[in-house]
């Protein structure tokens, strides 16, 4: 039994943990234009904190990390309002439905993500479908691709699932009989919702929000696709520092600064957790 | 004040309550006796109003609750397994129904200080219900369901998750708090005992009906069906045939019995204890081998095989100890009882 | 055949077991009574082989288990709530054991269905566990852990899970088979009713102790402390002073008592069932008021207020039935008792 | 309750099957120079069913899909024999260390996901750390990067955590006394798992499987990324018809098959699962 928990230690460390060490070793490298484009380190220990000097001193990062920080709070925000009332109703149906309702919620992952992205620019496009129906009810169309809008629909739509699971997952645990005995002593339904649905129901909820809003902190792709060139998100920057900059050392720096950023954040979600708990109970 | 009448709830194809007419009155701890499967807290859950009935009316002191939300009703449930909700501190929990009924702090704050001193609980009240024992939960939970004053108090399995000690004891507390606040319980348990000792009235349920309605002594000392007569304490069931107006077994004794015989008399049921082994003066007479004995601290239980095979069981209680008693396996022994000890059943 | 000596276990910083001598013997039915948290389940599965003792002896047959793994050990469990494997067949969950010995296909399968046959369970080889009753459930857990044959069983809780006349009706049946089988049973109950009836021995454990180890009459009669006296059965506790070497009562009556009297007696327990109301010719006499009366059926239970205050109780089987009974609440009553029901107790 | 319901399904249908619908609309369409580049249908209906006539009759489309299947299937099954023991030996560790382990499984999640294949870049190139190593050892340096062996490692990294969550979280529930119980019967450690841990873990491997297979089965950017030229995936090939050559039609229609394809194969593996099942218990 150690020696399997020694085994699966290792490769947890290998596996998951080296990749990130090397990708901060990257960022302590100095670039250069070999392919790949930064001076390896191997042998020596040429250490170079240039590419974080840089995103500490350049304004134009700590913005776009602002930026990213706001789009995922509140594409976080409308995956929370949207999936909460979804993970509800599955959870709450007949047994046999939960299945094929799940499968429906997963629907997006399976069918490829750059064809959903496809779907929605022919959706929001200027002579798109809905502009079409706008139209044709007389009114002038709207500007909707290449727009926030545009970019919170294509987050939202894409990270919906990972809110829809954990709170399902919470809100079908839960003993039917607290709602009865909320109901026998008085509740009418919003009550009951609110006083013991919902607090009980709290821990699916972080787990969704750190589930969308980690990842969400850090895309690139759709911004790049579907949002307007003002939304210099950091996953976009980081994006271009490495593939049209070919800069990895700051591409790197930035991924480690996101990644320092997103584990501190669980830790002060979890308090904020914590003590909204504690004074609900006291 | 609480009367139900033609109540039918069915699941499915299955009828779990089946034409059941029920009237309690204010006050009475009625006990609702069954084995898992009769419906007995189906129908707790339909006078809650967690289930809807098929057909019937049920009435609280006049008042058709049908169509009426479990929110509004004006009862109260006590669930099995408690139902305590967790995030909320005991007195969170007690002053649950008090704040759905908009009551003002300070008397909400009152009224739980009262029931956690009702319930032997002062000072608990900041607690959280997994800090609890057992016992402490089912009064918390009892406090609870009474905190609102109910109307009347639905009790389901109100013991059944406490040790046995803690069960015999919190059985004559729980009466006692009935006596003394005057509100109407419907307690519903699987524990003869536990209804013999406790209930004003007793119905026994099987099948989703009521098999028989009365005062613990009623049910138990005249059961009307063999299933009451088994259910309700151990039996001893005998086949009887009738000759000329009179009865008797398979052995070809007549019996001496205290009331007048029923014309579709089928079965003679006789309580154990009421099976004298030796010397008596009862005219029901028996003889019969000892080929097993129960050791059970109070009582010994012989078992006896008759002549023709069947056997009846005797309980004595051991008022002078275990070593006063004379009979041991193997010995030829006369039973006998008294003609009010027989219970005559037509099914 | 099993010995246990000097046998410790520690979780974290409380001792499960501390201390503990134990010896069955061959064929023996021996029951562990204790409430829940007294260790009883420990020191089975410490004999299992799943848990590793701090300190102590556990032999078989006169071979030390210590560091034997469960699989190898000549033992088997039959566990609380069955723990039957979901996705197997009954056929397949009792023969399980046979498949891990290496045994011949025709070999389990003959021996699974002596073993269906054994439980009354015939034809039923083919269903799921899920497709079974609880008592159904019950009998195949237990043929599941007879089928290899094992030199001891190790019974946890086996009747806890089913109704009240099921299990009334199981007792007798594993009594018997356990005669018939002649092997070993060591048996785990929190219900004392249990223990008196089925065991050859019990053993009251607390705290991780055996305070006594005896036969059922043994324990009920003479039970060696005030813990025991109370844990089985219901028992009146009256504290006692010594005066000139003999026995007085704080109303100060002086006892007749049958044994000599310990230098360090401090408590009286007398069974209800041996206080007498009314007529005696017992030299224990005290007189006081009945304030409450509790019917069971078999018996009624008279809470009877004496001078200083204090309560006893006297419970009468109803061999007449309830109408017999002269005595009603608020009569002043003659209690009475014979010197061999006293059980005076140093702690 | 009803209406929450009604608004739930209405929900579901338009966010998740409606952009299915847009997909399958583009590839009945006949492609065209415009912006984007298939003529509109809304108004008037002309449907082409050229797209998939032609990803009918070329083999090389059949050919793509075939090695799409093979590279998820053997993904798929590394993940498993990777992710089982992880999920076990998490299971099996001490409560308080558990959440933990998740964590760091879900860690390259964290980390975004093109840090992650920059960094098996910087591992796996001709001059990365693996080859300075074997060169150090006295060795000749290997071809790593950009062969199958790369691609590989690509696709299980980024999914291992999806095959670890839900036979994690099968195995966190499985009852401990049925695994006593087998040990009391004479059960020793290996037949304890094959007997009665693994059979009652297989609705979490069923899972995971799935959770691997239909991503990677759809998967571009790792191939792109890390898998040489030959590996011509239906993924891939979707992605060049739709950036490259601009045949959203076609593009679409590639999708379409692939999602048509995906819902097939759960209904197929459940079928084999229960088969197993019924002939275990028999």
């Amino acid at each position: 039994m150690i020696a399997v928990l020694a085994i699966v230690w290792a490769w947890l460390l290998v596996l998951l943990v080296l990749p990130t060490l090397i990708v901060l070793k990257i960022a302590l490298s100095y670039p250069a234009d070999s392919v790949p484009p930064y001076a390896p380190m191997l042998p020596g220990l040429h250490v170079s904190t240039d590419a974080f000097a840089l995103i500490l001193s350049d304004p134009l990062y700590a913005q776009a990390l602002l930026l990213s920080l706001k789009v995922a709070g509140l594409s976080t925000a409308i995956c929370l309002l949207a999936g909460y009332p979804m993970a509800l109703a599955i959870a709450r149906s007949p047994e046999r439905w939960r299945n094929l309702l799940l499968m429906l919620v997963m629907l997006p992952f399976w069918t490829g993500f750059l064809m959903r992205i496809n779907a929605w620019i022919g959706l929001l496009q200027d002579d798109g479908w809905i502009n079409t129906i706008i139209v044709m009810l007389g009114l002038s169309p709207l500007r909707l691709l290449y727009t926030d809008v545009a970019m919170y629909i294509g987050i939202v739509y894409t990270y919906l699932p990972f809110m829809v699971l954990p709170i399902y997952a919470r809100l079908s645990q839960l003993d039917g009989r607290l709602l009865e005995a909320a109901a026998d002593l008085g509740a009418p339904p919003w009550q009951v919702f609110g006083a013991v649905t919902l607090p009980l129901s709290l821990p699916g909820v972080w787990a969704g929000v750190l589930l969308v809003f980690i990842p969400a902190a850090g895309e690139f792709v759709i911004p790049e696709l579907l949002g307007g060139p003002q939304a210099q998100l950091i996953g976009r920057m980081l994006w271009q520092e490495f593939f049209q900059n070919g800069d990895w050392p700051t591409a790197s720096a930035i991924a480690c600064a996101l990644l320092a950023l997103l584990l501190l954040l669980p830790a002060a979600l979890l308090r904020v957790g914590r003590t909204t708990l504690s004074r609900r109970s006291s | 004040m609480l009367k139900v009448s033609g109540l039918r709830v069915r699941f499915g194809v299955t009828m779990a309550i089946d034409g059941l007419d029920l009237a309690v009155a204010p006050g009475e701890l009625f006990v609702l006796l069954g084995a898992s499967g009769s419906g007995k807290s189906t129908l707790l859950r339909a006078i809650g109003g967690f289930v809807h009935p098929d057909a019937g009316r049920i009435e609280l002191d006049g008042v058709g609750l049908a169509g009426m939300p479990p929110h509004r009703r004006p009862v109260n449930t006590m669930f099995q397994s408690y139902a305590l909700f967790p995030h909320m501190s005991v007195a969170a929990n007690i002053g649950f129904g008090l704040r759905m009924r908009g009551l003002a702090k300070s008397a909400i704050a009152a009224r739980v200080t009262e029931m956690l001193e009702l319930v032997r609980l002062r000072g608990f009240g900041t607690r959280m219900p997994a800090q609890l024992s057992g016992g402490q939960q089912q009064r918390v939970a009892l406090a609870r369901s009474l905190a609102p004053r109910p109307a009347l108090l639905l009790l389901d399995e109100p013991l059944s998750a406490l040790d046995r000690n803690l069960r015999r004891d919190t059985r004559e507390e729980l009466v006692r708090l009935q006596r003394d606040l005057g509100i109407a319980f419907i307690l519903v348990t699987h524990d003869q005992e536990e209804a013999l000792t406790m209930a004003d009235r007793i119905g026994v349920m099987h099948r989703g009906r009521l098999m028989q309605v009365g005062t613990p002594a009623e049910v138990y000392e005249r059961p009307n069906t063999r299933f009451v007569a088994e259910f309700l304490g151990a039996a001893n069931v005998l086949s009887i045939t009738l000759r000329d107006g009179r009865i008797g077994l398979s052995s070809g004794m007549t019996l001496h019995i205290a009331t007048p015989v029923p014309a579709d008399a089928t079965w003679l049921a006789i309580r154990p204890e009421r099976v004298i082994i030796g010397e008596s003066d009862a005219p029901n007479r028996l003889s019969g081998v000892v080929v097993q004995r129960s050791y059970a601290g109070e009582t010994l239980t012989h078992v006896v095989r008759l002549a023709d095979g069947s056997m009846l069981r005797a309980t004595a209680a051991l008022r002078q100890g275990l070593n006063a008693v004379q009979v041991e396996i193997g010995d030829a022994v006369t039973l006998s009882w008294q003609p009010d000890a027989c219970i005559v059943l037509a099914q």
